[in-house]
């Protein structure tokens, strides 16, 4: 765990008086909140207040929205005659800050930055990856869903994360995890308060350290190496029986980041070239325009999504593209969890190992 | 100037559209707000054609078709029926103006009918004012 | 427990079947079971927890499943009007399947409540429900549990909107379908969207904007709603499914009652009772057309 | 990329006196694809189609947007230039800019960009639009002609003679229909079995028709030129190839008191029975209600008991072993290439029990209650030469010559309170007729015609009523008849002279109704069974009230005499004949044409869910099966025959997964009209 460049504190007033701040000055902060709808959900979104801020529940949404929106305009296109206008959208976007995000949710974001920045910069993304200072919140809503340690995280990871704050008696510890951290203490320096005393956050970290026991086994190399040597494997169209094959868990994946371009028409001249998520857990995702499909079935499709995650991204980019939040777990209407999904997978490496004599060759 | 509302009609080939045609032929002054889509049947007229009417602005829409008994096609107006109750019930139901889309039967014969559904429907929709309240583009359109 | 793990042991062991679809426990609740293994039967299980309706297996949409073979599944009364439904529109053949019915006295609304079936858990698809037994299967297993307990109705949340004056109605559904992420869970999961191709993808023409901005969701939701009509089989697994928590069953429900009243016909469990699309009255009401 | 030509119209001052058409053509010459636009005074004029044409060819077109009139006026004019020029014409598309836009608005600015605006939704549109081709359908050159009575024998007669084959079938008996009840003919007064019978003689012994008597039409499939016929012939009990038509059978018969339908219950035969000496084929037929035999088999059979033989007298007696008790309902199927429906009409049921309910009866007249108030038909009976009193006009219930007689016209007819509005066409006639046959047979006898207007527009037809009325001695009362009751042996007729302002009362021996023509009970079903429609009385509905008479909107199929409308023996045998031509001029190819305006299914995103077929009006949607490699089936999908289909698009609208198209009015097409319009 990285080491905080320096560590603050605020209390509930003083961030009730940063939020007011902030939004007095015009930046948007997003944050947990009712979202006002039928079903009483919470979830990430532009708040007024801190009032409207629920920091006591688990988002539904994915943070990533404002990252890479369901759907993002690139730009648009108008015909005149035989010219051709494009106008492109400015991927700068005014500054604004995520308040109280879970840190699985602020994890995605660097895993994401790594193919964002591949082989060519992804302009609206790092646009608005540069406009955001994010400010994580530890974590004690873990349920059975969540693995974040299980893939390397923690509750209290400060991964992607600007600032972190753990709770405290008296308001929050602040951890400075970022040069954009400290700028955005500098700015706002009224409202943060010298570090108190670190047992308060001791007692919150030995609170949170034990909420996941089912996650600390989890052996996602072994998954890894299973997965790397069995792409034909039967598994893979036994774990899809159930999967509907819909896009809810890619959906609300912090990690999952594949999109398509469409172009939709207002009327004959005009229109507008846009950048909507995909999702690989759906046929049409690799149905060539000829018919075939070279993922056809929905067990290529489930291989495809844990491969990527647990093997592809990780040779590639070197990093798990999972943070263990466990919502595609929890948003399934299927039942498929994806802990159980990687724990069965790295059993099976079990197995094989045990099969193997030590050093043996295959 | 009062505003114009824009109108688009989607309209059976044998009915109400030679009805359109006789109510030209017989100088039936009428709105210019209206722009007729000949289709050769209601049967064949889809909700998603007014959909996408209001999708491109449009502030109102006319479905036409032959009386009940009279379609050219025999009851391809009856499934048409069918289907718009639905539609209409469903348009209520999620809070989209239903007033702004006008059912009727016009025959061949009521070229005087027509004018007045048209007249009628513009005076309507104008009273309406331009159809803002149809859902738009906004999210991802602010970056 | 036992007739029922009997029941699918000897199917499959007889080879009338190549797996039995039913439930079973998982980390998290109950889960969809596909078994292929006699030796595995005694997995299944069924309790107020199982909410799926396994149907959307059989559909031939879910060519992975088919290509096991013959299939047997565990079917709850109301499960068993999509069955119909299926028999009904030519998507499977009733030689196709052997159907275990099962006898339910309500679901909870989601697989992962534990404890005793109540008002506050109850799925809203039982509200009123009056069939115990199915009426399709070939096998029919189960004690005749009592009704369910009276849950949310959601004829009582559409008499709510009705209620609503039209612009809030629509603030409404704009606030509710603005979450939309047009991840398709909501035809995924139905067992009645059958399509091989669904209409929204379907690109020349695009009548429907893939996009997830509130035109593009607004024409999915209704084009949705407007192909579910009078087919739907109130399963209502569209809602459960939405990752977003959008009631996106209403408006099936809406036009369910708009059937029933305008065309007089309600989803029937019986694959003979014609679908009231594609179909009329020369009597039709017509009070809209002018 | 599309090469589009827009054709601007001024149609002289029609459309340029509102519209400046000059502004449309430029307005358009920027749009994507638009390589030439161009306005003209008469784009329909011959310079006009030149225009068209060479630009066709200059510009190297692939498609044509006329913006003129109504495409129902001169989209043939169009597609056949384009034709002319080398483009496939249905690469050709109309902006209605004179009906829908010139003629009803002011000349405005908002007029011209309504005309532009319905032209460029038309550019758009044929941007989307593919050659497409006539649809080529093989034809069965035989008719089926429904009913055979005088419209049919006509129609049967006029196809045979030409030299093509015919079927008729006939529910009855025996041919000859109503008018071989009819005594004498109106305005000739010759007798109506003499001009009928050789007719139906000739019917019977054309080489080229075949008769199907007391049989019905079960079912129609197929589609114009390709139909095929489910016959049912009923069982008729009697094998009328070996029938020598002796009429032994009949003597023996001892069920005598069936009511006898040809002479419209005035008298009773026996259950096998010719229904009249010169019915064709004259062969007897049991009627299976009245012969003892059957009527203990239905007893039997109701109680579970075994079928016994039962009088049989008939069988025993036949010569040529023709009578048998075995053979029930049989059906025989037919190909044929188009049909002539000529089912004929049936009287108003005057009595208070009425078959539907907007029918309300006229229970104060006591029609079949009293015996001596009787209807057209029955007079026509009491007057013929062969019915019941052997031509003279008699009482019923007395056998007396009734010396006073009332006529009662618009019995029913036009009058909207007893359910019909319609005028029955030929009431005024007939009972001119009566009128006369009756001062003929009852010297001196008093007659009352009670009339609303005397209609009689036919050739002759006004002579003749006047003749009737100022010769023949009847009394011409204008007026209605309230009631009629039995008082002192008299019935009394009460009712108002509307021209003297009195009410009248007649106290009379007879009182004929002159009841309104309805067409025959289940035309409606038939009209189902055939796809066609039919109005709110169950009259058959032609495709257009003036252009088109004869035909109904279901290609193919054609309607004669009464099934369409009231009408005489001369209106009927003319559309008779108008059928027969209409028969063979579709019956002059081997080969129809089409439009291709047909839909098609894609059969990758077809999923079989078979809303289509349901919704077809045609039953054109057939199921296509999918095999893989081995033959095994895989899927079941739709497919569109093209020679049923009408085009309709009904189909497509009940696509969820849209996977069909329909030709002329595709998805991409509609759609693109739709973009197009500047909203």
């Amino acid at each position: 765990m990285s080491t905080p460049l320096s560590i603050k504190h605020i209390d509930s007033a003083q961030l009730e008086g940063l939020v007011a701040a902030l939004v007095g000055a015009g930046t948007t902060v997003i944050a947990p909140a009712r979202r006002g709808d039928a079903r009483d959900t919470v979830g990430y979104r532009a708040v007024r207040t801190m009032a409207e801020v629920v920091l006591d529940q688990r988002p539904d949404n994915a943070l990533k929205a404002f990252f890479l929106p369901p759907t993002d305009p690139l730009l648009h296109y108008e015909r005149k005659g035989k010219d051709v206008t494009l106008t492109e959208v400015d991927p700068q976007i005014a500054p604004r800050v995520v308040l109280g995000a879970l840190p699985c949710d602020v994890a995605g974001l660097p895993i994401v930055d790594r193919v964002m920045n591949w082989d060519y910069r992804d302009e609206p993304w790092f646009g608005r990856r540069d406009a955001t200072t994010v400010i994580a919140l530890a974590c004690d809503k873990a349920d059975d869903a969540c693995f974040c340690s299980g893939v390397g995280l923690a509750p209290d990871s400060p991964q992607g994360a600007d600032l972190l704050l753990i709770p405290t008696p008296a308001g929050f510890a602040v951890e400075v995890h970022s040069d954009k951290g400290v700028a955005f203490v500098a700015q706002h320096a009224a409202f943060f308060a010298d570090a108190r005393d670190a047992t308060e956050v001791q007692a919150f970290r030995q609170r949170i350290a034990g909420l996941l026991p089912h996650a600390e086994g989890l052996d996602p190399d072994a998954a890894r190496t299973w997965i790397e040597a069995h792409f034909m494997d039967p598994h893979w169209a036994q774990l899809a029986l159930a999967c509907h094959g819909c896009g809810a868990c890619t959906m609300v994946c912090p990690t999952c980041h594949c999109f398509d371009i469409v172009d939709e028409q207002e009327g004959v001249t005009k229109g507008t070239r846009r950048r909507n998520q995909d999702y690989c857990q759906y046929g049409l995702f690799t149905l060539h325009g000829a018919g075939h499909n070279p993922r056809g079935d929905q067990g290529a499709r489930i291989r495809q999504r844990v491969s990527h995650k647990f093997a592809i991204y990780p040779d590639r980019f070197g990093a798990i593209l999972c943070t263990g939040c466990g919502r595609c777990s929890r948003s399934c209407a299927a039942g498929i969890d994806m802990f159980e999904v990687v724990e069965r997978i790295a059993g099976l490496q079990a197995t094989l190992d045990e099969e193997a004599p030590t050093g043996g060759e295959l | 100037m009062s505003f114009e509302p824009r109108i688009v009609a989607f309209v059976c080939n044998w009915c109400t559209y030679t009805g359109a045609d006789l109510a030209g032929t017989s100088r039936l002054p009428m709105s210019t707000s209206v722009r007729i889509v000949r289709l050769p049947c209601t049967g064949r007229i889809d909700p998603l054609f007014v959909v996408k009417a209001f999708e491109r602005g449009a502030d109102g829409v006319i479905v036409s078709g032959c009386h009940p008994g009279d379609c050219h096609y025999t009851e391809g107006n009856y499934h048409a029926r069918r289907r718009f109750r639905l539609f209409k019930e469903l348009l209520d139901f999620t809070g989209v103006d239903s007033e702004r889309v006008t059912f009727s039967w016009v025959s061949a014969s009521q070229g005087q009918k027509w004018a007045d559904v048209v007249n009628e429907t513009t005076e309507r929709i104008r009273g309406l004012g331009p159809f803002d309240g149809y859902p738009g583009v906004e999210r991802g359109e602010v970056a | 427990m036992k007739p029922l793990q009997d029941l699918a042991r000897q199917l499959l062991e007889a080879g009338d079947v190549k797996v039995v679809i039913g439930y079973q426990d998982g980390r998290r609740g109950v889960q969809p079971a596909f078994i292929t293994d006699p030796a595995q039967a005694e997995r299944l299980i069924f309790d107020h927890r199982c909410v799926h309706n396994l149907a959307t297996y059989v559909s031939p949409r879910r060519g992975h499943v088919k290509r096991l073979g013959r299939a047997a599944v565990m079917l709850k009364g109301c499960d068993a009007r999509a069955v119909a439904g299926l028999l009904r529109e030519s998507q499977i053949s009733r030689d196709d399947v052997v159907l275990i019915g099962v006898r339910c006295g309500g679901v909870h609304d989601t697989p992962d409540v534990s404890g005793p079936l109540t008002a506050e858990t109850v799925a809203p698809r039982c509200h009123g429900c009056t069939v115990r037994e199915p009426s399709l299967p070939d096998h029919l297993v189960g004690e005749l549990p009592p009704a369910p307990p009276v849950g949310r109705d959601l004829d009582a949340d559409v008499a709510r909107l009705m209620a609503m004056p039209a612009a809030e109605r629509l603030a409404f559904w704009t606030r509710e379908l603005d979450k939309c992420v047009r991840c398709y869970a909501c035809r995924q999961v139905c067992p009645l969207c059958v399509c091989e191709r669904c209409i929204v993808d379907k690109t020349q023409p695009r009548w429907i904007e893939p996009s997830a901005h509130a035109r593009g969701n607004l024409a999915w939701h209704l084009t949705r709603a407007q192909h579910l009509a009078g087919r739907c089989s109130g399963c209502s697994e569209c809602e459960r499914a939405c990752p977003e928590g959008i009631p996106v069953h209403l408006f099936n429900h809406f036009l369910a009652g708009v059937v029933r009243d305008a065309f007089d016909h309600v989803v029937s469990d019986d694959p003979e009772v014609p679908a009231p699309v594609g179909a009329f009255r020369k009597d039709d009401a017509e009070e809209f057309i002018v | 990329m599309a090469r589009i030509g827009v054709f601007v119209c001024h149609c002289g001052e029609n459309i340029a006196r509102t519209v400046d058409c000059a502004a449309v053509a430029g307005n358009l010459a920027d749009h994507p694809s638009v390589v030439c636009s161009v306005d003209y005074k008469y784009m329909c004029s011959d310079p006009g189609q030149n225009l068209i044409k060479q630009s066709v060819k200059d510009h190297q077109l692939d498609g044509v947007v006329v913006a003129a009139c109504s495409p129902h006026m001169h989209m043939k004019t169009f597609r056949r230039a384009s034709l002319q020029a080398g483009l496939n014409p249905y690469l050709v598309e109309m902006a209605n800019i004179r009906e829908h836009c010139a003629w009803i608005h002011e000349r405005t600015p908002e007029t011209t960009v309504k005309a532009t605006d319905l032209a460029r939704a038309m550019v758009e549109k044929v941007k989307q639009n593919v050659p497409l081709d006539p649809i080529l359908i093989p034809v069965t050159r035989t008719a089926l002609v429904i009913g055979g009575g005088i419209a049919g024998i006509q129609a049967a007669l006029d196809i045979a003679e030409a030299g093509r084959d015919v079927i008729i079938v006939e529910k009855e008996p025996s041919l000859g229909g109503h008018m071989s009840q009819l005594s004498e003919t109106f305005p000739t007064l010759d007798c109506s079995q003499c001009i009928l019978t050789p007719r139906m003689v000739d019917a019977y012994q054309h080489p080229r028709i075949k008769l199907y008597t007391y049989s019905e039409v079960e079912k129609l499939e197929g589609y114009i030129g390709n139909f095929e016929v489910t016959i049912r012939k009923k069982g008729r009990s009697v094998d009328i190839d070996s029938c020598t038509g002796c009429g032994a059978c009949m003597e023996v018969c001892p069920s005598k008191k069936a009511p006898d339908e040809f002479d419209m219950g005035l008298r009773t035969r026996t259950a096998i029975y010719t229904p009249f000496p010169q019915a064709v084929p004259n062969k007897p037929v049991i009627d299976r209600e009245h012969c003892l035999h059957y009527k203990a088999e239905v007893r039997a059979l109701a109680r579970g008991k075994p079928v016994r033989a039962i009088c049989q007298k008939c069988a025993k007696v036949c010569a040529s072993n023709s009578i048998s008790f075995d053979g029930g309902d049989e059906l025989v199927k037919e190909k044929v290439g188009a049909v002539v429906v000529a089912t004929g009409f049936q009287l108003y049921e005057v009595g208070k029990d009425q078959p539907e309910p907007y029918l309300k009866g006229y229970g104060e007249y006591g029609y079949g209650e009293d015996p001596d108030i009787v209807d057209g038909l029955q007079f026509e009976r009491l007057a013929s030469a062969s019915g019941p009193t052997g031509g003279k006009i008699l009482c019923p219930s007395n056998g007396e010559p009734p010396k006073t007689i009332v006529f009662i016209q618009c019995t029913g007819s036009r009058d909207a309170a007893k359910g019909i509005e319609y005028c029955s066409g030929v009431c005024c006639m007939y009972t001119a007729k009566h009128a006369m046959l009756y001062q003929h047979s009852v010297q001196g006898g008093r007659s009352v015609v009670f009339y609303m207007d005397i209609r009689a527009t036919g050739k002759g037809y006004d002579a003749f009523t006047r003749r009737a009325a100022e010769d023949s001695g009847a009394e011409y009362v204008r007026g209605r008849v309230s009631s009629i009751y039995r008082h002192d042996g008299k019935l009394v007729v009460k009712g108002v002279d509307t021209l003297g302002g009195e009410p009248m009362t007649v106290q009379a021996d007879m009182v004929v109704l002159a009841t309104a023509i309805r067409p025959q009970p289940g035309i409606k079903q038939l009209a189902q069974k055939l796809s066609i429609s039919y109005d709110q009385h169950g009259f058959l509905n032609e495709a257009h009230p003036k252009l088109r008479p004869v035909e109904t909107n279901t290609a193919g199929i054609f309607l004669a005499g009464c099934s369409q409308a009231p009408r005489d023996i001369p209106d009927s045998v003319a559309m008779a004949s108008a059928t027969a031509a209409k028969v063979l001029a579709l019956f002059s190819r081997a080969e129809l044409e089409r439009e291709p305006q047909v839909a098609k299914v894609d059969q990758i995103t077809c999923s079989g869910c078979f809303h289509c077929e349901r919704a077809c009006p045609y039953g054109a949607v057939e199921h296509l099966e999918v095999k893989d490699r081995r033959g095994n089936v895989i899927r079941v999908i739709a497919q569109i025959n093209p020679g049923v289909c009408q085009g309709c698009g009904t189909c497509v609208a009940n696509c969820p997964s849209r996977s069909i198209e329909l030709d002329g009015f595709t998805d991409s097409q509609v759609f693109a009209s739709i973009q197009a319009l500047s909203l």
